[in-house]
């Protein structure tokens, strides 16, 4: 874990204005981690071509800090934008453990939450929360670009409540265990 | 009087202190959580296969070489260029001489086929 | 880490000799259209072996279509070329109402053809966008998508969505266009004109983009036709073959355009009969427009849930990426026996692992643009 | 150059070549007696001008599609009234001929003469493999593995006969009609 952050609520707990610190430190983290969300290029089917008209000229998502990046070592979230096949799942979990932490998982279309228009098919992952953690869901089938800049919003709340007491975990990691390795 | 050199030195403190405070102020704060499936080679989500050591060709070398020389050469012709005016002919006609021996060297390789790229 | 060595990999991982390299063009790439994956062998810079492995997008939307009735289907051919998803409701009611013996009424035929131009227009500016971002070009992205957000507007207007339109129906099309909606499309069309001149100047004639792309993966017609290519492939190649020509469907024969053709088969030719196919469709969309008949747009023959008698049937159309075919057998009951799709990107796709050979590393992603492929159809 | 005139060119050379009962509406649909005159007939096509081999498929002529092909959970719609599962189920129609045995179904394309040539081919469901096409066109080549991967049917002669859509720890061959699904370790 960090060096300082991690030992900064048990320093600051006897300090007279040790509370403040904390909460300040945990609102500047948050802001500079909610406000430049860089997500990965990773568009598997329909949704991705949503995806890309939101990133385009008339739906700006840049205006929101969102710059696509190629590969996982430079991403905060990834959207899984598609349906997720058998055969996609294990680089999906691949790429999802090269992310470095704090890591995102939006899980946009209703193929990536249940499987979608595919739920009896034989090679489709009925959702991609079964093989990776997702924060945030998007309905529809592609949902529209606005949705997903909605969900964007969404994730933003979400990290704004994250605090250092918590240990800097992602809200979904405070639930199950950080070392996550499906 | 300072020494004239308390400038550079001054620039030199200040340019490596920015460097190393912004980055190890990063190291300390980031978060790091290091395991082995994250450190993996990341290969478009396939585990990489075969080793990267390669026998490379030849003419990648040579290009290089002739790159550095040729940016050597323009590290010279920066100072006469600045000072053109002032320094007169004799030291265009030295500066004429130094630049065609370098493109003879060119010619050269040229014709040993050495920028061949196939 | 659990070594996933599956029976594809090992095929495409050969031994190696010491000045080879193997990388992968992996399923998770910025320019590889979607979940393609390309397992290279190469030699500095040259490629000596690739291998093309798909199935990473395989839905198994053929095996679904025999538990779904006629009406379900439509819905399921929506996601396979999800760029232009209306020539795939097409082929579909064509090849289902050559089943059932119906037949589309005029003004359907006509709402049809206006549908399937106006995505082929959305489609390839997608195409123009993404070809200028694969080889390195940011602005044509953005210009093409200011257009293609207003074709999308169009189709929302009409039928509510703006990708997986399921607006062609069975016997005819979901809902009449409303004259207001003509209007719309008409100032639509007359606006876009003059951009498709400003296009030219971005992206056609640069000669950055003309180095790059000309003289690059070169399909002789020969090739071309033995690799049964389709669409601005082959045409890239000089092979006169339009669907809307030879085969003609939904009344394709009463309007008059014609087919740009390439000269050399190189990504440029292939580039370029896109860009000006545009052009032709424009100009389909003002022909239909001016001589839309009146009357009702869905025929009355269609049942709610129908059950065809047993037959077969093969209907093709002229996507925006190549000769998209269904053929369908039913047995009577009310889901299709078989249904196979003939799918352009599937086949398009195919001469990859020959072409690569002898390639260098940068020339795969403007060979690979330039075919156009959209990996729901190769992997349906 | 219309069917019976090409029809009729085929059944000069090749007499055992009839014309097939079901036609495929509004083409020229042959049927070929056994695998062997296939390589034969796709030559001969292949020199009179259909030079593009469009399509191979097959068709699994078996009885109604098996429901465990597919992974069908209870319909938990609270819409619906207990048990009611809307979505559908395979049945069989009376009188029509299911057999075991598979329809292999080739498309050939003169772009010349823009005329389309149907060929089927019956095979049995197992142990009989059918001659590739690989050496004629090189189109069959993807089109054969997908057939072979989708259908288990073995193209003896093609260069690399492995699957190509579904993934490799798949059981079996998806789109024939008895395939029941085994579950994988993304199922449960």
């Amino acid at each position: 874990m960090a060096m300082i952050l991690e030992k900064l609520p048990g320093l600051t707990k006897g300090l007279p204005g040790g509370e403040l610190l904390l909460t300040t430190s945990d609102y500047f983290i948050d802001l500079g981690r909610k406000q430049s969300m860089w997500p990965m290029t990773f568009g598997l089917a329909c949704c991705a071509i949503e995806m890309m008209a939101s990133y385009a000229s008339r739906l700006d998502f840049d205006r929101m800090g969102v710059i696509p990046r190629a590969s996982p070592r430079q991403a905060d979230v990834m959207i899984v934008a598609g349906t997720v096949c058998k055969k996609m799942a294990e680089p999906i979990l691949e790429i999802y453990h090269q992310m470095p932490e704090p890591r995102f998982v939006i899980s946009m279309g209703s193929c990536a939450n249940c499987g979608g228009p595919y739920y009896d098919s034989y090679s489709v992952l009925k959702g991609v929360d079964r093989i990776v953690p997702v924060d945030v869901y998007i309905a529809g089938c592609p949902p529209r670009p606005e949705a997903l800049q909605y969900a964007v919003v969404k994730l933003q709340e979400k990290i704004a409540k994250m605090s250092l007491k918590k240990g800097l975990a992602t809200p979904q990691q405070e639930k199950g265990s950080r070392d996550i390795n499906a | 009087m300072m020494s004239a050199y308390a400038v550079v030195y001054a620039f030199v403190i200040v340019a490596v202190g920015f460097a190393a405070v912004t980055l190890g102020a990063a190291k300390l704060l980031r978060p790091s959580v290091p395991y082995a499936r994250k450190e993996s080679t990341y290969e478009c989500g396939i585990p990489a296969v075969g080793s990267t050591e390669v026998k490379l060709n030849i003419r990648f070398h040579v290009f290089a070489l002739l790159f550095v020389l040729f940016d050597v050469e323009v590290l010279y012709v920066y100072p006469w260029a600045v000072t053109a005016r002032e320094l007169g002919a004799l030291a265009l006609v030295e500066m004429g001489i130094f630049v065609t021996v370098l493109l003879l060297g060119l010619a050269f390789a040229w014709r040993k086929g050495a920028l061949s790229w196939e | 880490m659990s070594n996933m060595m599956s029976a594809a990999d090992a095929s495409t991982m050969p031994e190696l000799k010491s000045d080879q390299l193997f990388i992968n063009l992996g399923p998770q790439h910025p320019s590889t259209h979607g979940v393609l994956r390309i397992g290279l062998t190469i030699n500095g810079e040259v490629i000596v072996k690739a291998v093309p492995d798909i199935g990473y997008l395989h839905r198994g939307t053929e095996k679904l279509a025999e538990v779904r009735n006629y009406h379900h289907c439509v819905v399921l051919t929506d996601r396979w070329d999800y760029v232009s998803a209306m020539p795939n409701n097409l082929v579909f009611c064509l090849a289902a109402e050559k089943l059932m013996g119906v037949k589309a009424t005029p003004r359907a035929d006509a709402l049809r053809v206006i549908m399937c131009e106006m995505n082929r227009v959305a489609s390839h500016l997608l195409f123009f966008g993404t070809y200028g971002i694969d080889l390195g070009a940011y602005t044509p992205f953005l210009y093409a998508f200011r257009e293609r957000e207003m074709v999308l507007d169009l189709f929302e207007m009409i039928c509510g969505a703006r990708l997986t339109y399921n607006y062609i129906r069975l016997g005819g099309v979901m809902v009449d266009a409303s004259p207001e909606w003509l209007a719309r499309t008409g100032e639509f069309v007359e606006y876009f004109k003059p951009r498709l001149d400003e296009y030219d100047t971005l992206l056609t004639y640069n000669p950055i983009f003309m180095a790059r792309t000309e003289g690059v993966g070169i399909v002789t017609a020969k090739e071309a036709v033995d690799w049964a290519l389709s669409g601005p492939n082959l045409r890239g190649s000089g092979v006169n073959h339009d669907v809307r020509k030879t085969d003609p469907y939904c009344g394709y024969e009463n309007y008059d355009f014609d087919v740009p053709l390439g000269k050399t088969g190189s990504c440029w030719d292939r580039y370029f009969c896109r860009v000006s196919e545009m052009r032709q469709s424009i100009r389909i969309i003002e022909q239909a427009i001016a001589k839309l008949p009146a009357g009702p747009f869905m025929s009355p023959g269609v049942a709610k849930i129908p059950k065809p008698a047993p037959g077969e049937s093969y209907a093709h159309v002229e996507a925006s990426r190549g000769d998209l075919g269904i053929y369908l057998a039913s047995d009577g009951g009310i889901s299709p026996f078989r249904m196979h799709v003939h799918a352009p990107s599937f086949i398009n796709l195919a001469m990859l692992q020959e072409k690569l050979v002898g390639m260098k590393v940068s020339d795969v992603i403007a060979l690979l643009g330039s075919i156009d492929i959209v990996l729901g159809e190769v992997d349906r | 150059m219309t069917n019976d005139e090409i029809f009729a060119k085929i059944q000069a050379k090749f007499p055992k070549i009839e014309k097939a009962a079901v036609p495929v509406k509004d083409y020229l649909t042959v049927r070929l007696a056994s695998p062997a005159d296939l390589v034969s007939f796709s030559q001969w096509l292949k020199d009179s001008s259909f030079d593009m081999l469009e399509t191979v498929t097959a068709t699994d002529l078996l009885g109604p599609v098996d429901m465990k092909g597919f992974i069908r959970q209870q319909n938990f719609n609270p819409f619906l009234p207990e048990g009611a599962t809307p979505q559908i189920e395979a049945a069989a129609t009376a009188g029509y001929p299911y057999k075991p045995a598979m329809d292999l179904l080739y498309v050939f394309y003169s772009v010349t003469e823009k005329a389309r040539v149907f060929a089927r081919l019956e095979i049995a469901r197992e142990g009989v493999s059918v001659p590739s096409l690989v050496p004629l066109f090189k189109s069959a080549d993807w089109q054969e593995r997908e057939t072979f991967d989708l259908l288990g049917i073995r193209f003896d002669g093609h260069p690399n006969l492995i699957k190509i859509l579904t993934p490799d720890f798949t059981v079996g061959h998806p789109l024939r009609k008895d395939y029941a699904h085994v579950k994988d370790r993304f199922d449960e």
